[in-house]
């Protein structure tokens, strides 16, 4: 195959993954979107076989290698619930970082192969590329990890700080520059390995020391840093298709991360620099113990919602925790035979990661044209009778609005204060993810519902 | 007079960056958590880079070290690529409609 | 294996209809007569290939027969450039927001 | 300079293009992307001075070419009334058409210096795109002067039609093709001259059957060619910037046709087929006359409005030729000293080309946050007092909700009829562009002032 047609071939490949992204503006075109992907990976996949043509016991070897990888990575997305998106998220670009560094180490070893001069003389520029696509493989790998542990629960969620931190960051981000820049002028390996190891601790120092609260945003940036990685490649595999995804996913990752923190009204580096979400909710939860607070049941909620004309249903991360969107769907179903107009407003950055509730809601058979987003619903609000307001938290905190003190401050919220009556289904009266103190708790059209939210769903059904 | 290849890629990334830029903001927020699957899935086309590596010279000693990194990458890609774009279809089948019949 | 650079053009063309769709998309309505204009003025950039023409070649004889093309097109483009992006000037100007003190 | 860093600065002018056309999605930041894209024009122009690097007599000889054409297009960018913008841009595009072929003709004559291959032995690739780009570009240049005098009033504004007019410009678009694989096959001049002459006929042909008031679509349409032709040249320029130019132009040409057939729920197919607007006006009118019209004078209307809480104001082609946007200005400062709420609703296709009022209510200093699009502000009609609608004919029409048969059916239209009461300032009973009655004007809430927009709008300032 010549090296026109395959330029051609991967171009539309490339071309086919934008138009998998712009597929995602609708949930209608959304499927259709994610085919024009799979086309688009397997033409690109396709001619490269052709194009090394080589189809010796090698070539067989590679069948099996992306068979096993694919029946690993399909059976996790069957199995996987989709509670666990955000690790699941977070472990994929573990696997990308490193495929990154795995593919640039056999460019580095093997130049030849890549067209891009002989080891020991490989082409600056290439080489530049190289190191830059290693060093930031390398730290979405170990990063993503860390994200991934902490999402998972399984190193502790809070942050990791010890004095001289930023400090030690910068030296070993200098110590990266310096070591590209020793690789480039004598091509000695050793500069290479040592690069690659200095990355993986990077990766692990600028993640350990943000909460595991501020993880989707990491996550995003990670994504975004993938992309980079990729792009890096692509410029020394000289591979438009590479190119033009890397820019893509590298774009994508920025602008969601920057939706995150818009969305918490938090600038980017007051997540990266971390500590936020250091808990110091334990001050916060004592000493507001005694204000006095309406504490509600199943039937009491079951009473005013079933009375209502309309409902607004306001989820958030606690609905992921108990799992509560099936419960909640058949309670909205009950709600509606009674004649009750019911709606859900989803908030930005509800959940753990961007369009999480949504999704969750999606599994729970909701039909998206019942669910809104902030702008389109909240003056709704002034008009509605019930808010139900299941695990959302500081997504509806009005100190967004009235405090300049409070670390969310600025920060849009739903106005669920403004329906006649607001139901929060929670556990106990401790903060959300923030941190801090929610006053509507202490309102007298308040009632608190204190519970599971899946099992206080489940009780409403019952009482409906 | 031959204008280096480097300048047209690096036209293509820039040009690409803004492609993404705009396909990204009009990606509508309810389905921001399958845009992260599936951008997961699609930086995958490394995958390529990988199949070089290991499918190249000599065939006779196939696992060299050289070509290790690229069987091992493949493995990576592959588990991204495959589960990336399965869960996002997974997802995507998800989201319905209000039907008309009810 | 050298890359046509053509293909490469071909590239930077189709991705750029991609950015200029968008790009569009994303203008306000209310100014949808000077996008108008002030695409007329970008287009005349083909005045470098007018100036590549007009200086081609020996310059004793000024004005030869490939010459003077370049020439009568560098006028043309010149008015088109000046003029579209002095009048979409002259129309951006009065576009104002309500003043306060009012 | 070498071609590398020549290409790096194109593409740099091609990116500062982009970023003046992402200027104009909202006012603030209009101003400088019209910058950016002023510096952008100067780094090509400069750079390609210095590529040439002939700094001859030749180069002072260019110079004062381009004084000479810049003079005459600032004189003409100052003196233009606002008014005729469109036949401004229906001039420009014909200039751009005819710069694009002299280009391509010099490459023809001279392609030594356009790296090109040698006279009477070009590039076969170069050769189709130059004369792609010169056919385009003669096109342009032919149908956007019919465009100028149709719209200028210099032509009749009625479709010129024949028999076999469609088979005519079939025919020559075949030999349009032919021409184009000969002159490749063979590279003899005459069929290059042969192949631009033809393509001069075809602009006029394919113009001349199009009504006077399709010409804004008809002169998006050209800015679309006028690009693909810009983008033709570049192919054959080898030219990035002009490569990137030709596609932005070309996109965005071809999505304002596209707004404006959906605005007008036309296909687009319908208005380049022509003969639309062919006039039988005459035959609506009559017939019509008896029914009993409610008829004020400008007394009438300013009692009403200075008596009305909210007014909104609906401007259509009428205001355009009346010139009627600085006295209406004046009223609805009147009114509003007299307290009375006035806002300004912009139909997408209202006026003669898109954005056609929004330029007229800014040169008459009304702020555009007064002024809205039709899904902003059409469901304030139900609770407005008074519609003033000036020059607005069809874009009020509500025969477009109502009757299957009427030729806009289908056409969003602004609900005026739905305020308590409208005025509808126009000079008779005509029809408008689509030739078709308004019902409107027979119904009891509406107060018909037959005069000239200006007059009418001063005589109510008068009143008031
Ligand atoms: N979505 C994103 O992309 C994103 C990214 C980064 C950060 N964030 C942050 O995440 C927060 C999201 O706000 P949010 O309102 O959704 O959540 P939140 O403020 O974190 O509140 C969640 C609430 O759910 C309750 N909860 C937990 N488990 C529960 C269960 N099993 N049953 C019932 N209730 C349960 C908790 O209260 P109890 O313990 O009393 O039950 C908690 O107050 C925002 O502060 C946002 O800035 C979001
Ligand atoms: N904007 C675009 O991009 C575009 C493009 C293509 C087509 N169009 C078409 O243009 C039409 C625009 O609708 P429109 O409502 O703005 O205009 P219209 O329906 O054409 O009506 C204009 C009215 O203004 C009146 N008029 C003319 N001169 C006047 C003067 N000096 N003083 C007072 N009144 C005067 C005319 O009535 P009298 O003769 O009785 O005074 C006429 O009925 C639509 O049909 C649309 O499809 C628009």
């Amino acid at each position: 195959m010549s090296a026109n047609l395959l330029a051609v071939f991967y171009l539309i490949s490339g071309i086919l993954f934008i138009l998998a992204l712009r597929g995602l503006s609708s949930p209608e075109t959304s499927r259709k979107g994610n085919l024009f992907g799979i086309i688009g990976m397997a033409i690109a996949i396709g001619v490269t076989f052709l194009s090394v043509g080589n189809f010796s016991s090698g070539f067989l070897y590679v069948l099996i290698f992306i068979l096993v990888g694919g029946s690993i990575g399909s059976i996790i997305a069957f199995k996987i619930p989709m509670t666990a998106m955000p690790e699941l998220v977070a472990g994929f670009h573990s696997l990308v970082g490193l495929a990154a560094v795995f593919v640039a180490i056999s460019a580095y070893l093997n130049p030849e192969v890549f067209n891009i001069g002989s080891t020991g003389n490989i082409k600056i520029a290439s080489l530049i590329e190289m190191s830059l696509g290693a060093a930031i493989g390398a730290i979405t790998f170990t990063g993503s990890i860390i994200a991934f542990l902490k999402l998972r629960g399984i190193m502790s969620g809070s942050p990791i700080t010890f004095l001289g931190q930023h400090f030690l960051n910068l030296a070993l981000g200098i110590i990266l520059i310096g070591l590209i820049y020793y690789l480039c002028k004598t091509q000695i390996n050793t500069w290479f390995w040592t690069l690659i190891l200095v990355s993986f601790a990077v990766g692990v120092l600028l993640i350990i020391p943000i909460g595991g609260a501020d993880m989707p945003v990491v996550i995003s940036m990670l994504n975004s840093y993938s992309g980079w990685a990729a792009a890096g490649i692509g410029f020394t595999l000289e591979n438009t298709a590479l190119i033009i995804t890397g820019a893509l996913v590298g774009s994508s990752g920025a602008i969601l991360s920057y939706i995150m923190c818009k969305g918490m009204n938090r600038s980017f580096f007051n997540v990266i620099l971390g500590g936020f979400g250091a808990t110091d909710q334990s001050s916060s939860e004592k000493g507001k113990e005694q204000k006095p607070v309406k504490n509600g049941n199943a039937d009491d909620a079951a009473f005013l919602m079933k009375n209502a004309s309309s409902v607004i249903i306001v989820p958030g991360y606690g609905m992921a925790v108990a799992q509560a969107q099936h419960a909640l769907r058949e309670m909205v179903d009950a709600l509606k035979k009674n004649g009750v107009k019911v709606s859900y407003a989803i908030h930005p950055v509800a959940g753990r990661m961007p369009g999480h509730m949504n999704v969750l809601l999606a599994e729970a058979n909701v039909p998206y044209d019942e669910v809104f987003e902030l702008e389109e619903i909240n003056n709704d609000f002034a008009n509605c009778d019930v808010a139900y307001v299941i695990g959302a938290n500081d997504v509806t905190n009005p100190v967004a609005k009235s405090d300049p003190q409070s670390p969310i401050y600025g920060m849009p919220i739903l106005d669920v204060e403004k329906s006649k009556s607001v139901l929060f289904v929670k556990r106990s009266l401790s903060p959300g993810y923030a941190g801090i103190d929610n006053d509507l708790f202490y309102r007298d059209n308040t009632l608190m519902l204190f519970a599971d939210a899946k099992k206080m769903t489940e009780d409403i059904i019952k009482s409906l | 007079m031959e204008i280096d290849p480097f300048i047209f890629r690096l036209s293509i990334f820039i040009l690409s960056i803004f492609i993404g830029y705009y396909v990204v903001w009009s990606v509508t927020p309810s389905l921001h958590t399958p845009l992260m699957s599936v951008t997961n899935a699609i930086s995958s086309v490394i995958i390529v880079g990988a199949i070089i590596a290991a499918l190249a010279g000599n065939s006779e000693i196939i696992f060299n070290k050289a070509n290790i990194f690229g069987y091992l990458a493949i493995v990576l890609a592959a588990i991204n690529i495959f589960g990336g774009f399965l869960v996002t279809q997974r997802m995507l089948a998800m989201y319905k409609k209000k039907r008309k019949d009810k």
